[in-house]
């Protein structure tokens, strides 16, 4: 597999997904930047958490007119696996690349924890290496996940079987519970819990792993290093 | 507000630098200094230099006791952090800084910036910021503006750090009446670096030029420097002038681009520096100085956010997240180019000069011309005069607690604002971010792995005003045992201190006798435990209407851990783990947590405080901890022993079955040098073998309850109600109407 | 020239969190006679152009940048300002 | 009963970071004739009383909850309206 970090302005989990897609699940990762046009070369193309020029209008609202998000939907449209984390899901959605939005937590303020995730589909590129049902623990870190969509967008979504992770105990408001969803070709996935943060033993647990390692066995080709 | 420019006559005739707080004979030692009468961009820049804050003229006679230096300090207190071995050709660089009276005036603006600006100190050294941890402390919480600066002050700092994306892991959060108007806000820094690139903040090589990055200047925080070095009085609430919005996306661009610069361009870079209290012309005038350079600045050169500002103001303007850098000549373009690349504002802005001149040009006039000197080495320095307080001289009788109902009382301990759990505070922080954080907020001192080594970095923050109060000088010793004793029960081994020294009016004797006794017991216990002081910050004038501060130093320490492997955290792991007892207790009262709870306040003379037990019981939880012995360590401090046993089996659902020949009150004395550990059953004869100052008081057990025998009592109580009691406080507190 | 007033706001369908706090901070405050509050976003941008291209510009920007029409609606008005005003 | 409009922006000499970068996004959007952006919050609240009573209410809500007055100035506009409309 081959993958690639969007790393924008003000991004900052991109060190830390490239860490866990390279150092820990074994796959090639580049850092790429946002004036990038051409991802043809890769597999994989990641869009990372942080806090994207600065989230200041809202989460994801500039990132989306950098230059390497009209790649990113051309690379998207031709069928390349394209995962958001966070910011990253906050990008993809005010880019159009996935349905709804995220607004403020319920609570209105950050929240840094663990949670607990049920896999909701377990025949995706992005958690073919999971159970239906499985729990997973995965740490969220955000002030704006609380994920919305109208009505008419959730019921397709219910029915087209988009939702991939579920929260077992809501933390943000988030509607249907959503924790992760897909776009309705499926290659698309955004989420607001990290898997690059639960990925190794000495930091609290490898959850998220399967989340890299569903990628590889989904794009062929990488060894995989360490099992699950 | 904008400034309006005086004459040189009409600033000694009225005597306008009474109000920046320049007192006559000040106003007359400048004046003799540079040789002239001064203007009004020279007196602005004298004000601002001879503040507290800059100029440490209270403080400094003071801060030159502290002890400094040992085999592993590769730069001590002077520049932006300290510095100190870690081994494996890395080092860790560390610094604290206080943001009291921002944050009073402007709760999550001030704690946000006061974050952005300790950050720029560590990274000013080369290094990259790995972690943060912020102590914190307000009055009572059931008043509704101390739930309103807890809300915001905690907001900011997570706002600041979330969106830079340096983790937040630890910290502490005290509440007492003292604090109520002017709480304390001290932020504190880590960050690593290879060995070999530490850099200055020095403008050294005439004709070098000096690169200003960042930010525009504006009007905001005008002369912030004087305005924290004197007291607050109810009129002065109303005094607004001196906010500034912080901005954790520039910095972030800031920082990488400088780092870039410190690990890349090493040939273009002299020194580098940020622009921290009193802005630009401390930055550059330290530059200057510490060089023993001559410098000249064309203001005009300087990317400014607002039309006409004059001389003064975009001198002192404190707006945020700036740099100045000195670069050797020729590499300029060099580095605006790194710069560019990160869209940055950067321009070159002035040389250094020949001789020891500070000159600055306006609209092409020259209206700064004094001897670098006269704002930095030549600031005046006042040797205090100090006084017994007279609570001190005269102490209030011993308190002796009476529990009468051991399950109520310890439910009731478990809910003080000072010991509940402080998770709805620090969720609010991203702890996470980097993914080196092998321990969480939560068990004693944080732990950060160090990436390329085996090695892990172990860290907390701790202050004991309510102890200083009752003596400063054991006060402040214990609270450096504490911090000690946390990284010590998390398996490390302290490396140093820095500190923020939190502090009453110095001009008033009481408070100073506070302050030079603090000092003293600093000295003594960071010599204890081979923990020198690398850096930190002074915050004086902490008083409102006339009523100061508890004396509260806040200690934030840095301890080594060499093998990942013997990391250890405060938990309960297995059921039948046998728990023992480090260190001798007493009936120690006096300031304790106990005493608040049954008296609404602190009185009576500390008790006392035995170092070298301290010393010894700590040595002796290392080597177990070392040895693998231990399965849980947890330090005994605010509430003592059952509060420390209760916590231990919070995380895991475990309870415990205990047995000590105590009264039952002396289970929420707080005697120091104290720890509880766990150790496995197998492991009971090697554990013994140590022979170390370790009781066995009982076991770790499966059924979530407390079950607990003292000389006097038996009594048993649910875990779930204990924690209830510990989770529930601070959200219920926050949630009250007065 | 022209001065474009933005305003952005939730849509009437999703409950906004910062409205709701506001509602329970006055009634802590014991105002009992606040009704209802709406929480949005107010924008102020400066424009050269003819009227009719200046409003489809800022329609532009208004629904691509300035709000999430997911779950924000926006409406703004336009009014000419002389050249010293801007 | 009246519906009080406020605007709450940044005093003009503190640094607004949000709306430099709206600034850059128009700017990578080509839309090069955008002079300048301020970027504030806007409230809708309904309230009953007496038009000084409602004015001197609303003041005071600003000053100590909608608006932070170290760093933002506000004002609002009142206008009656009929029990329907509320
Ligand atoms: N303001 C805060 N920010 C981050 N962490 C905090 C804060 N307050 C408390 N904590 C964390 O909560 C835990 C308990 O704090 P504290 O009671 O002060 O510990 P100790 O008594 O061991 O020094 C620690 O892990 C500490 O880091
Ligand atoms: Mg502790």
């Amino acid at each position: 597999m081959k993958a690639a970090v969007i790393s924008f302005p003000g991004s900052n989990c991109d060190l830390d997904l490239q860490w866990a897609v390279q150092q820990i699940a074994g796959a090639d990762c580049e850092l790429i930047k946002q004036d990038q046009t051409d991802l043809s070369s890769y597999d994989v193309v990641m869009v990372p958490g942080g806090f994207s020029y600065g989230d200041y209008l809202r989460s994801g609202a500039i990132a989306r007119f950098s230059p390497v998000m009209t790649a990113l939907k051309d690379f998207a449209d031709a069928g390349g696996y394209v995962l958001g984390v966070c910011n990253g899901f906050q990008i993809l959605t005010e880019a159009g690349l996935l349905p709804g939005a995220l607004q403020w937590n319920r609570d209105l303020n950050f929240i840094c924890e663990p949670v607990t995730l049920t896999v909701d589909r377990a025949d995706t590129a992005f958690s073919n290496q999971y159970q239906v049902g499985e729990q997973l623990t995965l740490p969220i870190a955000h002030g704006e996940g609380n994920y919305y969509a109208d009505p008419e967008t959730l019921a397709a979504l219910e029915a087209n079987g988009q939702v991939v992770f579920r929260y077992a105990d809501n933390p943000n408001g988030s509607v249907h519970d959503i924790a992760g969803v897909t776009n309705a070709a499926g290659n698309v996935l955004g989420m607001m819990p990290h898997p690059e943060r639960a990925v190794e033993a000495l930091l609290g647990g490898t959850d998220g792993l399967g989340v890299f390692h569903s990628l590889i066995q989904q794009t062929k080709g990488a060894d995989i290093r360490g099992a699950r | 507000m904008a400034h309006v420019e005086m004459s040189p006559t009409a600033i000694a005739e009225k005597k306008s630098y009474l109000d920046l707080g320049l007192t006559e004979a000040e106003y007359d030692r400048f004046t003799e200094l540079i040789g002239h009468q001064p203007n009004d961009t020279e007196i602005g820049l004298a004000s601002g230099m001879w503040s507290e804050h800059c100029a440490y003229k209270y403080s400094k006679p003071i801060l030159r006791q502290f002890w400094t230096k040992n085999e592993r300090v590769l730069m001590g207190p002077g520049e932006g952090a300290g510095v100190i071995d870690i081994g494996e050709g890395k080092a860790v660089v560390f610094k604290a800084e206080s943001h009291n009276h921002p944050s009073a005036v402007e709760p999550y603006e001030g704690a946000a910036t006061g974050v952005g600006g300790i950050i720029r100190d560590i990274f000013s050294i080369g290094a990259k910021p790995v972690a943060m941890l912020d102590s914190l402390a307000f009055g009572d919480l059931n008043q509704p503006h101390t739930q309103h600066l807890v809300d915001r002050i905690v907001a900011g700092i997570g706002g600041y750090g979330n969106a830079i994306g340096i983790p937040t892991v630890g910290g502490e959060t005290n509440f007492d009446g003292s604090y109520t108007r002017n709480p304390l806000v001290n932020a504190m820094c880590v960050g690593i670096m290879d060995k070999d690139q530490i850099q200055k903040g020095k403008a050294a090589g005439v004709g070098n030029a000096l690169i200003y990055v960042g930010a525009k200047t504006g009007r905001d925080g005008i002369n912030g420097a004087s305005f924290a070095s004197s007291e607050f009085s109810d009129d002065e609430a109303a005094d607004r002038s001196a906010v500034q919005v912080g901005d954790p996306f520039m910095e972030k661009l800031l920082m990488d681009a400088c780092l870039e610069i410190t690990q890349q361009h090493q040939q273009a870079l002299v020194g580098i520096q940020d622009m921290g209290a009193a802005g630009l012309v401390s930055s550059s005038v330290e530059m200057a100085g510490k060089a023993n350079s001559g410098m000249a600045l064309d203001l005009d050169l300087i990317p400014q956010r607002e039309a006409n500002m004059t001389p003064f103001e975009i001198m002192l303007s404190e707006s945020q997240e700036r740099m100045l850098l000195c670069v050797r000549a020729g590499f300029e373009q060099e580095v605006l180019d790194v710069f560019a690349a990160y869209d940055l504002d950067a321009a070159v802005v002035g040389h250094v000069i020949d001789g020891h001149q500070y000159k600055l040009y306006h609209h092409g006039k020259l209206v700064c011309d004094v001897p670098v000197s006269s704002l930095t080495d030549d600031a005046p320095v006042y040797e205090q005069e100090a006084k017994i307080p007279e609570h001190l001289a005269n102490p209030a009788p011993d308190f002796d607690p009476i529990v009468t109902d051991p399950v109520a009382t310890w439910k009731a301990m478990m809910a003080m604002p000072t010991i509940a759990d402080k998770s709805s505070l620090y969720r609010r922080y991203d702890a996470q971010v980097q993914t080196n954080t092998v321990v969480l907020p939560g068990s004693d001192a944080a732990v950060i792995r160090v990436r390329g080594t085996h090695r892990a970095l172990a860290m907390t923050t701790d202050s004991k005003g309510r102890y200083l109060y009752l003596d400063p000088q054991v006060g402040a010793a214990m609270s450096v045992a504490e911090a000690a004793r946390n990284l010590v029960a998390s398996g490390a081994e302290p490396l140093g201190i820095t500190d923020c020294l939190n502090f009453g009016d110095p001009t008033k004797p009481e408070a100073f006798y506070e302050l030079a006794e603090a000092a003293k017991g600093i000295i003594q216990a960071t010599k204890a435990f081979n923990a020198p002081v690398i850096s930190g910050n002074v915050s004086l004038y902490n008083e409102t209407n006339g009523h100061a501060i508890y004396p509260t130093p806040m200690i934030g320490m840095v301890g080594l851990i060499e093998d990942l492997s013997t990391i250890t955290t405060a938990a309960f792991k297995h059921a039948d783990d046998l728990i023992y007892l480090v260190g001798e207790t007493h009936g120690d009262f006096n300031g304790s947590e106990l005493q608040k709870l049954q008296t609404g306040g602190v009185s009576g003379r500390l008790f006392d405080f035995d170092l070298e037990a301290e010393q010894t019981n700590q040595a002796f939880v290392l080597s177990a901890i070392r040895q693998h012995l231990v399965t849980a360590a947890h330090d005994l401090s605010d509430g003592g022993l059952l509060v420390a046993l209760a916590e231990m089996g919070f995380a895991n659902g475990l309870g415990a079955k205990i047995k000590v020949t105590l009264p039952t009150s002396w289970g929420f004395s707080e005697t120091q040098g104290r720890f509880l550990m766990t150790v496995a059953p197998e492991n009971q004869a090697a554990f013994e073998a140590l022979n170390g100052p370790a009781k066995l008081i009982g076991h770790v057990q499966a059924a979530p309850e407390f079950d607990v025998t003292t000389v006097s009592h038996h009594f048993s109580v649910a875990l779930g109600q204990l924690q209830t009691a510990f989770e529930e406080a601070l959200p219920w507190y926050m949630n009250q109407k007065a | 020239m022209f001065k474009a007033k933005v305003y952005v706001t939730y849509k009437p369908s999703v409950l906004d969190p910062k409205a709701e706090v506001i509602k329970t901070a006055l009634s802590r405050m014991d105002y009992h006679n606040v009704a209802d509050v709406l929480y949005g976003k107010y924008f102020e941008l400066k424009l050269s152009g003819t009227e009719a291209a200046v409003r489809k510009q800022v329609d532009t920007i208004c629904d691509q940048l300035l709000a999430n029409v997911n779950m924000e609606t926006y409406r703004f008005d336009l009014e000419p300002i002389t050249e010293d005003e801007a």
